[in-house]
């Protein structure tokens, strides 16, 4: 019955919603995710602006009640390999890549990582702690097993060692599975697969990735977050030390014409956030926020951004900083910005300063999935110049992709928080619902 | 901010109120001052009711008679009830024992009743620290069984 | 009566708990407990391990209550219920125990009076789950038709999202023509696109789908009933007429801040709101030379602290749409932040910045003053770049206003029994995961009676509104929670106290097995318990919340004052 | 007076109006009433009435529930507000009973003559109503007693001296006013004035006399439940054993179930083997209940007890 069903794309919050929503709706929904877990971005934030929930506690429920739901079938660590049809009656090739691990069998128990000698970088934790070869990528993991990592693992890489299949009781190891691929016959895609972080190496003059205290916004994320490589700890990468005093960074590659001309919509509130996370953790710890515009648009934003001032010695700093410079021996960066300060006779003057701090987090722009350009190729959908999903009539069909049958929801096709990524999933989900039940209606009157 | 450490306030003594919370108001603004960290006395315990109508006499009388320090029973703004007309009942309550229980010779700050709505987190926190200061001040609400009195009864 | 056996699961939430509460403790003491047969903490149990270690401690130790300490039911709770009934323990057997919102978040400078407050919660609890029955819920069908109240973009894109599903639609509008709001705006952005292009075609849409039926110059009376089965009064001119509905969505919009007393408004005739531009400008009337635009006016104000959203963006769209008439005009936009998010708006943030519109940053504490009698002719503002106030001449002044919510909205909240927030707009279930639903069961908004929207956005939330309607009308059925009243027939001397107190009319006195008695009707009652306090003699009860529970929770508290075993 | 009650219940028996009569009867001592049950005309002449015939007969109406003849009742006007309640709280259908109604011209309290003429009830022989005061006979004489130093209570703010929702009177009666200082609600107020300490200890002496008898539940007219709340055992609200702290919540509560409905006609006080002025304690309820919802118990089938009922805009001091 293929027009009763759906492939959604990417496994994020909106994926989830989107899912959730049509398989309450009564449709089938084929959940493709790229990782070997749903969750998406929201998984790596410790806290979620404005209301400071926590970010997991809050998405977890979700997460469990798709997987949990009758229509919904999730097809992790897998990715859209073909997509051949119209609207109505789509065929979809998905390449299941090989976890080599029998999910039937495997419980998630951690004793084959533990186990495990082999250690890579943790892209969960953008980097910054170490991961087993093979492992579970956070620990509310949905579904909650475990894969081999085929450029890490020994034995697949050099045919040593293979001491998780001894100590797996399950007997879930299984170094033969090969790749799989699924034909898929549905009505709709929906797709959801949301951003990735801009690498703010690019901008020399802030010093990322050569001044060991200059960090991403999602770096500071995962070190704040009691799930993180540090406990929760904020031990800044140079030596540990909790830091006094944090700056953070505004619009770094966003509106800017030479990276990213547009606003990304979310890095005033998230940065207001941290800054009021770390006084929290770290009572006498200040913040000071370099911005351009401190875009709170949302509901409840202006209240936080007010609270952040006046509670958490959060102090907001109008100005771009032009560069940043590290003290070499306490390794603190120094931040280089101008500012106007006024003569005794009253008029102004332009000068440069700088501000010592112990850390700085940069909040990067955010751009749509890497490999978002491969899949809307195998779509024949068209990308806008800043490369989101064109939207062709952003008014009145927000969430229509140029390929009928084809929707968008979520930072994929535009910056948006939570909330808004949320209602999208929820509006795509009704456009979906429009075509699959377009057949029911002709039938009733045919 | 609310009382910093516990023993301050007299000898040491720490007052323990029940609290009746409603559902869909003063429990989700009791949430809501929780997602907003904001810090208060650890006096009061919340018994979750659908709402604050549920809340019988009964309950109140018992609480202060088994020596618990004080009763608040929170509930939404009239006018604001999910169920429409419950805490217009609570109110009529409340104003009769109130009256009932003082006319008993029961300090009227033990048994205490507030609107607090979801939205109003800092309500709460501030309801919770002015109730159990009330309470605190009043001292320890002796079990009444231990009080013998020595003369004969009058008229 | 097999013993009663509870198991209580202890979280540590990451650290959220376990940072402040010493959970082991808690742990330690739970097991001293009378009736507790195992106890568990977990780094998150409300993860897929947490939940299947209470499916595997269920089986293994043949609990048949389950009491977990973490955060908040309101959000856990059905998660918590259903990993129960997977191990094939009745849902009701469930207690929920909030060590998180209601201790360490708000204990977090006093972890020893935290730890000792969390274990006398878990008491509590425990002593409530012992006396907790299972229960069945009850069933009730949904009427298969959706009430949209409101005919503007929102409400008419929420009908069409219902409709194209094939489900029936009631659309109400007070006015006499489908609209609302932006038919007193000439052009939308980013294009400049002229209204009518796009809103004519929606309407006639509206108008001519079979499954809607509009109902022009109404307005909803009342609303009874509950999800499933709502009794609608919409009354047009004079005559009331009666709906039956599944599902409402509020799709009421708000309207644009008139500004009286800020910058002379009411006083200076050359002094208008952007709608007021719109519809004096763009009608032909030939385009000023110097405007000046201010923003945020009546916004981020100690009043009136939100920021309306998209009011930056039609103060850039009508700027250029100035600049695009009349080069050489000079334009102003005097504001406190350009709140142009996204890419669309930014790009049109940059073009006018392209056409020649200068955008100069205002302090709230001393705003741009308006100069001139009888008409505005210059404004004077504070550089702040150059330090010294300037004048700029002005042969308009046009005031950017945020959207305030409706003062129709107090009725309808009540009407629907669903909260209004702070700023009066109306207030949502959970305001990132449920943005766009009520607590209330069935009812859901869209638009700017929720928080100002553009037209993307309003959209969006329209068919997200239309999505989460059609559920329950797909589905046919909804299960009410079993927390209804019931009446111990035996007991009940028919006093009829509980009848008056009931808000639903769900109870009456009838004939019954022991004479006349009260009896509630499931379907009707709404669990809110009123009718239990009123009844003297404790016949009437409520599932989930009897008066054993609730006295057992009591004494579990007292237990300590005055050493008796509570019941 | 008795002559003419007599007749009419022989006369209402005779023709099947009902199916027996609740009066007053000599007790085993002359001045000790009972209540009585006449189902037959030759019982009729056993029917009293006088100044001693101090139990609210309404309560006894409840028994004729399932009778499918009517009940015949005799009643003081303060008495009767009693069937008001009971059929307003679908006790009683109000055509089941016929109700006669008596002048009354006070009642004496039998604590307060045995202090006045320091001898026990037993010694009184007779107690007869002469306008102003009591011919009072012991041991073959007879005094004059004052009204005001002997009358209950509540006879001295009288407002109903005969029901006036009655079937049959045995004679008009005009208003019954006694002139004294005291007003209807002096002894509550001379409580309220007193420090709170003052007033905690007075009424734990109270409580803590009681013996738990249960007498004060069992004459009250508005304590008809099937099971009262007290005697459940899931859960069980109160021990058995009379401690003050278990007495006191039993009183509370009762007072809080009886809050809106106690029509004040004095039976718990009077019936009170120890003597514990529960007539204060419910005075205070129907002082706020007046006060703060404007009602009155037993006064019009029509109106809703008043805490199962609310206004916009009652008084809330708990914003």
């Amino acid at each position: 019955m293929s027009n009763r069903s759906v492939v959604v794309v990417g496994g994020g919050i909106a994926g989830i919603q989107a899912s959730i929503d049509l398989a309450n709706m009564g449709f089938r929904v084929y959940l493709v995710e790229q990782t070997p877990s749903i969750g998406g971005r929201m998984a790596q934030l410790d806290k979620t602006f404005p209301t400071n929930d926590c970010s997991m506690c809050i998405l977890a429920p979700k997460m469990i009640e798709c997987a949990g739901h009758e229509n919904v079938e999730l097809l992790t660590y897998s990715e859209l390999a073909e997509v051949r049809g119209t609207e109505d009656d789509f065929k979809v090739t998905v390449r299941r890549k090989p976890r080599y691990v029998d999910l039937t069998r495997c419980t998630g128990c951690g004793d084959c990582t533990e186990k495990c000698p082999r250690r890579v970088p943790d892209e969960f934790n953008v980097g910054l702690g170490k991961r087993k070869a093979i492992y579970l990528p956070f620990p509310q993991a949905v579904p909650r097993k475990v894969t081999i990592d085929e450029e890490a693992c020994l034995y697949l890489t050099k045919g040593r060692c293979r001491v998780c299949e001894e100590v797996c009781q399950a007997g879930a190891i299984d170094f033969e599975q090969q790749e799989e691929i699924l034909e898929l016959e549905v009505g709709a895609l929906l797709l959801a697969t949301g951003f990735d972080p801009f690498d703010p190496a690019s901008l020399e003059e802030y010093g990322y990735g050569k001044i060991e205290n200059v960090i991403t916004g999602l770096e500071y994320e995962r070190l704040i977050c009691a799930s993180g490589p540090t406990g929760g700890h904020l031990e800044r990468p140079s030596d540990g030390k909790v830091p006094g005093a944090v700056a953070f960074i505004q619009c770094v590659g966003s509106r800017d014409v030479n990276y990213k001309p547009y606003c990304s919509s979310v890095c005033c509130m998230h940065a207001t956030k941290e800054a009021i996370l770390a006084n929290e953790h770290y009572p006498d710890l200040k913040s000071f926020i370099f911005y351009t515009d401190m875009r709170a648009v949302g509901k409840q934003f202006q209240e936080y951004i007010i609270r952040a001032r006046d509670e958490y010695d959060v102090s907001y700093v109008r100005s771009r900083p032009g560069k940043i410079t590290v003290d070499e021996e306490t390794s603190n960066p120094i931040v280089w910005y101008d500012e106007t300060v006024y003569s005794e006779a009253g008029d102004p003057v332009r000068r440069v300063t700088s501000l010592e701090v112990d850390l700085v987090v940069l909040c990067q722009a955010l751009v749509p999935h890497t490999d978002h350009q491969e899949m809307a190729q195998k779509l024949g959908l068209e990308l806008d110049e800043s490369g989101f999903i064109a939207i062709e009539d952003r008014l009145f069909h927000p969430v229509d992709t140029s390929v009928a049958g084809v929707f968008a929801c979520g930072f994929c096709q535009g910056p948006q928080d939570i909330p808004d990524s949320v209602i999208q999933a929820s509006a795509a989900a009704a456009r979906v619902a429009e075509i699959l039940s377009l057949e029911d209606r002709e039938l009733e009157h045919a | 901010m609310a009382s910093e450490s516990s023993d301050e306030g007299g000898n040491g003594y720490e007052p323990k109120i029940l609290v009746f919370a409603c559902n869909w108001c003063s429990y989700a603004g009791a949430d809501l001052a929780g997602v907003s960290r904001l810090q208060m006395p650890a006096n009061c315990r919340i018994i979750r009711v659908m709402c604050s109508g549920r809340v019988r006499p009964e309950f109140v009388v018992t609480a202060l008679s088994k020596g618990l320090d004080g009763v608040l029973v929170l509930g939404c703004h009239p006018g604001e009830c999910h169920y429409s007309e419950g805490n217009y009942f609570t109110r009529r309550r409340g104003l009769l024992l109130k009256n009932l229980l003082q006319f008993v010779g029961i300090e009227p700050e033990r048994f205490q009743v507030r609107w607090v709505s979801a939205s109003e987190g800092a309500k709460f926190a501030d309801t919770v620290e002015q109730v159990t200061e009330q309470i605190r001040a009043l001292g320890p609400n002796r079990p009444q069984g231990g009080m013998h009195s020595t003369e004969p009864g009058d008229r | 009566m097999p013993k009663t056996r509870v198991g209580v699961f202890v979280c540590h939430c990451g650290n959220n708990i376990g940072g402040v509460v010493r959970v082991p403790e808690v742990v330690e003491y739970a097991r001293t407990l009378p009736n507790v047969a195992c106890v568990e903490d977990n780094l998150y149990t409300c993860s897929e391990e947490g939940l299947s270690s209470i499916r595997e401690q269920i089986a293994e130790h043949g609990l048949n209550r389950v009491v977990v300490a973490s955060c908040t039911p309101r959000t856990h709770e059905p998660l918590f219920r259903e990993a129960c009934e997977q191990a094939g323990l009745n849902k009701y057997l469930f207690e929920f125990v909030n060590i998180r919102e209601h201790c360490s978040w708000v204990h977090m400078h006093d972890p020893a009076m935290a730890t000792q407050k969390a274990k006398e919660l878990v008491r509590m609890g425990v002593a409530k789950a012992r006396f907790l029955e299972p229960q069945e819920e009850f069933e009730s069908s949904v009427f298969p038709a959706a009430l949209v109240i409101g005919g503007g973009v929102a409400g008419m894109t929420a009908a069409l999202g219902l409709a194209n599903q094939g489900i029936q639609v009631h659309l109400v509008e007070r006015d006499q023509e489908l609209g609302g709001l932006i038919r007193e705006v000439r052009t939308l952005f980013p294009a400049g696109q002229a209204t009518e292009e796009v809103l004519q075609p929606l309407a006639e849409q509206v108008r001519n789908h079979r499954q809607i039926t509009v109902h022009l110059g109404s307005e909803v009376e009342d609303v009874g009933g509950f999800i499933g089965d709502f009794d609608v009064a919409v009354k047009a001119d004079g005559q009331v007429n009666n709906l039956k509905v599944g599902a409402v969505i509020v799709a009421t919009g708000a309207e644009e801040l008139k500004p009286t007393g800020l910058y002379r408004y009411s006083e200076l005739g050359n002094v208008v709101t952007q709608l007021e531009f719109e519809e004096r400008f763009k009608r032909g009337a030939d385009v000023p030379r110097d405007v000046v635009i201010i923003n945020c006016v009546g916004a981020r104000i100690p009043e009136r602290t939100y920021c309306g959203r998209f009011c930056c963006t039609t103060a850039i769209k009508n700027a250029i749409w100035i600049k695009e008439r009349e080069p050489e005009a000079s334009v102003f936009v005097l504001h406190r932040d350009v709140m142009a998010y996204g890419v669309q708006i930014e790009e049109s943030y940059r073009r006018a910045m392209e056409l020649g519109v200068r955008f100069l940053r205002y302090d709230p504490e001393n705003p741009p003053q308006i100069l001139g009698d009888g008409r505005a002719e210059a404004v004077r503002v504070q550089h702040q770049l150059m330090g010294k106030e300037i004048v700029l001449p002005a042969e308009l002044v046009v005031l950017t206003t945020p959207l305030v919510a409706r003062d129709d909205n107090p009725r309808l909240s009540k009407m629907l029994k669903v909260p209004l927030g702070g700023e009066g707009f109306f207030l949502e279930a959970h305001l990132k995961l449920r943005p766009i639903e009520f607590s209330t069961d069935g009812v859901y908004v869209c638009g700017s009676a929720r928080y100002p929207a553009n037209i993307p956005e309003s959209v969006s939330q329209a068919y997200a509104s239309a999505a989460k309607a059609s559920i329950p009308i797909r589905e046919g059925v909804v299960r009410a929670e079993a927390i209804t009243a019931l009446c111990d027939e035996r007991t009940c001397s028919a006093c009829g106290n509980c009848v008056e107190v009931c808000p639903f009319g769900a109870v009456e006195l009838q004939e019954g097995r022991f004479g006349r008695t009260a009896q509630v009707n499931p379907a009707q009652c709404k669990g809110c318990g009123c009718c239990v306090a009123a009844c003297p003699s404790g016949a009437m009860q409520q599932s989930g919340f009897n008066d054993r529970q609730l006295l057992s929770m009591i004494g579990a508290l007292a237990e300590e004052m005055t050493g008796g075993v509570g019941e | 007076m008795e002559d003419k009650l007599q007749e009419l219940v022989v006369e209402l028996l005779g023709d099947g109006a009902m199916e027996y009569f609740i009066g007053y009867r000599q007790g085993f001592e002359p001045s000790h009433v009972v209540p009585c049950f006449v189902t037959d005309k030759s019982e009729a002449d056993r029917l009293i009435w006088g100044p001693l015939c101090l139990q609210n007969l309404s309560k006894y109406v409840l028994q004729a529930r399932d009778l499918d003849g009517k009940v015949g009742l005799l009643v003081k006007g303060c008495d009767a507000r009693a069937i008001v309640e009971l059929v307003k709280q679908h006790q009683i259908e109000r055509d089941k009973i016929v109700v006669v109604g008596v002048p009354c011209e006070g009642q004496v309290d039998p604590r307060k003559m045995e202090q006045v003429l320091g001898v026990s009830m037993e010694q009184v022989t007779d107690v007869e109503d002469a306008g102003d005061e009591f011919l009072v006979k012991v041991g073959g004489e007879v005094s004059k007693l004052g009204k005001e130093q002997v009358l209950r209570d509540k006879c001295f703010y009288c407002k109903h001296p005969t029901s006036f929702d009655y079937d049959y009177t045995l004679g008009e009666v005009q208003p019954f006013t006694i002139d004294s200082e005291s007003e209807e609600y002096d002894a509550v107020e001379k409580l309220e004035e007193l420090p709170l300490e003052e007033r905690r200890a007075y009424w734990l002496k109270q409580f803590e006399r009681c013996i738990r008898c249960n007498a004060c539940r069992e004459v009250c007219y508005g304590c008809y439940c099937k099971e009262c709340i007290f005697d459940r055992t899931d859960p069980r609200w109160l021990d058995r054993t009379p401690l003050p702290r278990e007495n006191e919540i039993y009183h509370l509560i009762r007072a809080v179930h009886l809050a809106g409905r106690c029509i004040d006609c004095g039976e718990c006080e009077r019936v009170c083997p120890v003597n514990i002025p529960l007539g204060r304690l419910y005075k205070k309820l129907q002082k706020d209940i007046a006060e703060l919802f404007d009602y009155e118990a037993g006064m019009e089938y029509d109106t809703v007890p008043p805490l199962v009922d609310f206004e916009l805009d009652d008084q809330d001091p708990f914003l």
